[in-house]
């Protein structure tokens, strides 16, 4: 579930990433009944939908628990958590049929909830799901001039530009490798590689551009990521 | 066959109201068109004068017309307590239940990073001053994971202060069976369940309040 | 126009099946009338077979078709907590929420007198023998007010043989706001609730279980 | 705790609206509360102005804010029918249906004595002089006991008048099944049963309307 | 914890009946086990007898345990009218509606290309031979498309038998308001409406049974 | 509310003594909603019902608690509580208009639940339910023969009989001055005069002869009232 909204009849309307695509869907006075407790943020449910040719929402009938990841709600977990979903919805369109967006989205967050460093699981979790969505950096030549190997900082767009484009200093080697390289190789082996924390700051400032100029408005490093909300908007 | 304006007008302006879908705004529309000119009179002052006389107490931020809310001013209330809530309407839910003599803290939300809402957005700040060493908080924000993040967030800032913070109880509602209860409901009731027989060592009297729960001790998980 | 004395007669016997309205028993008889005659003899199989090899657990009194249950025959089950229950279905609610690894004992109903249901009906006796000093018992009856007597009832059986007894949570349902919360619910929600902060006396590490509750101790009650 | 008088005068003024119960009275006002100073006013005024500009159309009791309603005042309207209903609402869900292009007469109620409504009550009389001898009158008042017994009263005035007068027909709705019909309304979709096949000696071409069934004769009731 | 398998037998069973969820199926069988031996075998003796003594009456195929039907074999029934209906069900529907009198006709189902059903499927080869010059033939599928389809395709072959034929009323259930009713169902309740006063120009005598509306005859639909 | 009772469909299904009198009525898929909290024994609500001609029983639309006894849970309460609940559902019928009745049985559920001394309170409010329903036991003449003033215990039909009718020995003064006068004087009046606790027995089993056999049989004080538990039945 990546979205939850309780309308003021007691309504929940839902919408809910799946192995078949992302679903919207309403569970009418769910509120006051046991599906509250299952239609809850982030968890992992199984939902038994009624959707008539009329209605533009389904109705949901019933709700399996599948999975709650319930540390999702610390502090430091939180914000991620949220852009994960948020990134999700804002990249998979409803009808979208993705068994692999979904398996790398749940992963994401079981990385977030039980990751001793949930800030570098969403690092690459965010990476990969853009991915998977089409949206890949541009790292080979600069964003500006086509310039080859671009090892600098693109502060509009959130790529990489050449040292005469470039108005800031270059990455640092890890941070450039991470770049180059998180959509292609496998999770686990960017796991094993943790960009230290302090290079941190300017990777997340780039992919908050990225993701603004490529798929739109995200809110949910603008409040909580603590490196992203020093950025001025 | 076209509306009328002023029909078609005031269908719209009922149908934004929360709960109100079209077909219930033009029934309300018909039902005021056949009302006396007074009742309709009278409801419109009514709406602009709540809006010019309501506001949000400066220091607990529920709904008041005064200069401090009704809570606030009152010196009977338990001065020691103060009970985190997400909404104005929740104090009222928690007034009538009659289990509750102290003060409020109203967030007006709560934290969710996907809508744009960050601690700064919600009355947090305002709510750190009027915590004292040994006071106790309750945490009465909603049991979602939206309300417990923030519950957890409020718990890291007041710890630091020396409040007691507790956080109210998630369980079966009563009159519950278990057969109908959610088992995520139901896993909550078990783990957090009380201790109800007086721990044979310490010889301290148990309470006797009339729900034969209050000194209740919670006991291990079981795993 | 009169119905065949068998269609009648499978009416009847469906009607009498508990949430089976007339109306549906009918529309059962004719959707089986379409069935192959083989899943009905299965049908028919299956309820007689059932009956012939279900029994009551000696030990707990859950359903089995074996000599003891498939809980009480399982050494990895923690033998020190006894969660005991109304209903055969209570165990399966709670082995689904999947928070409990502990016996069961189910005691076939609540008391009831007006129902004529008093202690020596339902399955208490077997229950003392089972308890150890030093044991947890879990009152997991329902959370109505047979269900509280009942619990009441056992508390005041149990507490002499030195059983730390314990009742499941009363509290908001997971997924709960305030404001839809019944008062009578809230109430027991404030009253319940459970200490987040570590007292700062006591330097006992806090228990990092994931509902981060677990360590939690129950504060007074402020009125 | 005692509540901001504004805001319990916008609560009680807001249940009184039909529908709108205490509680969700409570949530409307708290979720205005939340609503800019600009919204308020803009609702006041639609209600404001709604009640200034809309009165009956003269003809036929429609709403509206002209001399006389839309359809009155449309000369394309087939003026060889009148359509007569209970309320304003009726007009609206009639046009939505797209299967009328006549005229109508709302007479804003029932007969219902024990009500205190009688003829005198409804806009029956201004009926009247609308009808010509040979012009159709469809009366299309609600199927309850009280919506025939205002149909029968029409039909014994108007007879006299030479009209034409015919009632909307009572069955099945369309997607429905015989099973789930009461009974009452599956006797009267039996009895106002229509005639599909041509009358093999009348040599009338049969009219091939979308719903195949305009042409249709009714037959005689069997018992 | 494992169920023992002749629980999860009955239950999976159980589950298979239409309308029985899995849960439903589990209480279904808790319920089951705390009955007496005696009322399960009635229960399963009901269901095997009803399978061996049933059967399809070969004339009107509704269900019998005798070697004609109730209704064929009764020689009150009016022998000139025959209603088709799709199910069993619909025959105890139409009965209990106390108004129809004379036989039926039970096709098993109706027309759905899409799940594999065609003409062939249902039972209405045997209809025609019953069928009569001048005999009325009932057309009362449900007012679903499939019902509606399969109407449509009887009364072609039914008309060059030289049948009466009818299909039943769509309309507005009784009780119903207009407000209420689909724009679907309302345009079809308009032009299915039925004349109530007499044709000035016939000097018919008007029927007066008690529903007012037996001599009714259509009238055109304005447009 | 004096009894309540869930199908297996999730409805509750309850029968409330009010000022209007006994009414039965139905709380449809109550037991999953809010309606479960408020419905329940012994709670004193307000009730919105909404009632069919056809249907027999009434809708509970809205329930809205007045008042909840929790101590009628305890051991020493509980049956008593049932007892008054039988006893009221009994002797008042659906549609009789009793805003006494009301009023007495919300009393006695109260004493039952605060008064230190809850078995006394059930014994007169007992003998006070049975005379306002028009059953008075008869204490000024034998029960048999119709001799004054007596004084012994009639094992049968729970009323007096004289030295000549009787088998047992006489009831002591306290226990003879109880049953002359408890109908007729206030109930705080008798709760001032409480017979001592071992006479109690004998009066039990003197009012539960008498309702058996006057008012019909009444399960609860069979299971649970210890004195009357001992009468063979
Ligand atoms: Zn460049
Ligand atoms: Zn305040
Ligand atoms: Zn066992
Ligand atoms: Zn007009
Ligand atoms: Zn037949
Ligand atoms: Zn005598």
């Amino acid at each position: 579930m990546i979205r939850r909204r309780v309308t003021p009849a007691g309504d929940i309307i839902v919408t809910l990433l799946t192995p078949q695509g992302k679903i919207k869907a309403i569970a009418r006075g769910g509120v006051r009944g046991p599906l509250a407790s299952r239609l809850n943020l982030f968890h992992h449910v199984g939902v038994q939908l009624y959707q008539t040719p009329q209605a533009d929402l389904g109705t949901v009938q019933q709700a399996v628990l599948e999975g709650a990841l319930p540390r999702l709600a610390e502090p430091e977990r939180y914000a991620f958590a949220h852009l994960m979903a948020e990134l999700a919805d804002a990249l998979f369109q409803e009808g979208e049929f993705s068994a692999q967006a979904f398996e790398l989205f749940a992963g994401a967050l079981r990385g977030v909830s039980h990751q001793p460093d949930p800030e570098w699981v969403a690092l690459v979790m965010s990476y990969k799901l853009l991915g998977l969505a089409g949206f890949v950096p541009q790292t080979a030549r600069c964003a500006r001039c086509g310039t080859a190997d671009p090892a600098h900082p693109d502060p509009l767009g959130g790529q990489l530009l050449c040292v005469a484009c470039a108005s800031l200093p270059a990455y640092p080697p890890q941070s450039l490798e991470f770049l180059r390289n998180v959509v292609r190789r496998s999770v686990r082996a960017s796991m094993d590689m943790p960009v230290p924390e302090e290079q941190r700051p300017a990777l997340w400032r780039a992919l908050e551009r990225f993701v603004t100029v490529q798929v739109g408005n995200v809110q949910s490093w603008r409040q909580l990521v603590p490196h992203v909300a020093a950025v001025p908007a | 066959m076209k509306y009328p304006p002023s029909l078609v007008g005031l269908i719209r302006e009922l149908s934004r109201l929360p709960g109100i879908g079209p077909k219930s705004a033009q029934r309300l529309a018909f039902h005021l068109f056949d009302q006396p000119r007074e009742d309709i009179e009278r409801l419109a002052g009514a709406l602009l004068s709540a809006k010019r006389d309501l506001h949000t107490c400066p220091v607990c931020f529920n709904i008041t017309d005064a200069e401090r809310c009704d809570v606030c001013s009152d010196p009977a209330r338990d001065q020691n307590v103060i009970c985190v809530v997400e909404e104005p309407g929740d104090v009222i839910a928690i007034e009538r239940s009659g289990e509750y003599r102290g003060l409020y803290h109203v967030l007006h939300g709560v934290l969710s990073p996907m809508n744009g809402v960050g601690p700064e957005r919600l009355h947090i700040r305002p709510l750190l001053p009027r915590v004292q060493e040994g006071q106790e908080v309750i945490l009465a924000t909603g049991t979602t994971v939206e309300g417990d993040a923030t519950a957890l967030y409020l718990q890291r800032l007041l710890e630091p202060l020396g409040a007691v913070v507790s956080r109210i109880a998630y369980g079966l509602p009563v009159g519950g069976a278990l057969e109908y209860a959610d088992e995520v409901t139901l896993g909550r009731a078990l783990t957090g369940r009380q201790r109800v027989s007086q721990p044979p060592a310490s010889p301290l009297p148990r309470r006797d309040d009339e729900d034969g729960q209050g000194g209740s001790v919670p006991v291990p998980t079981p795993r």
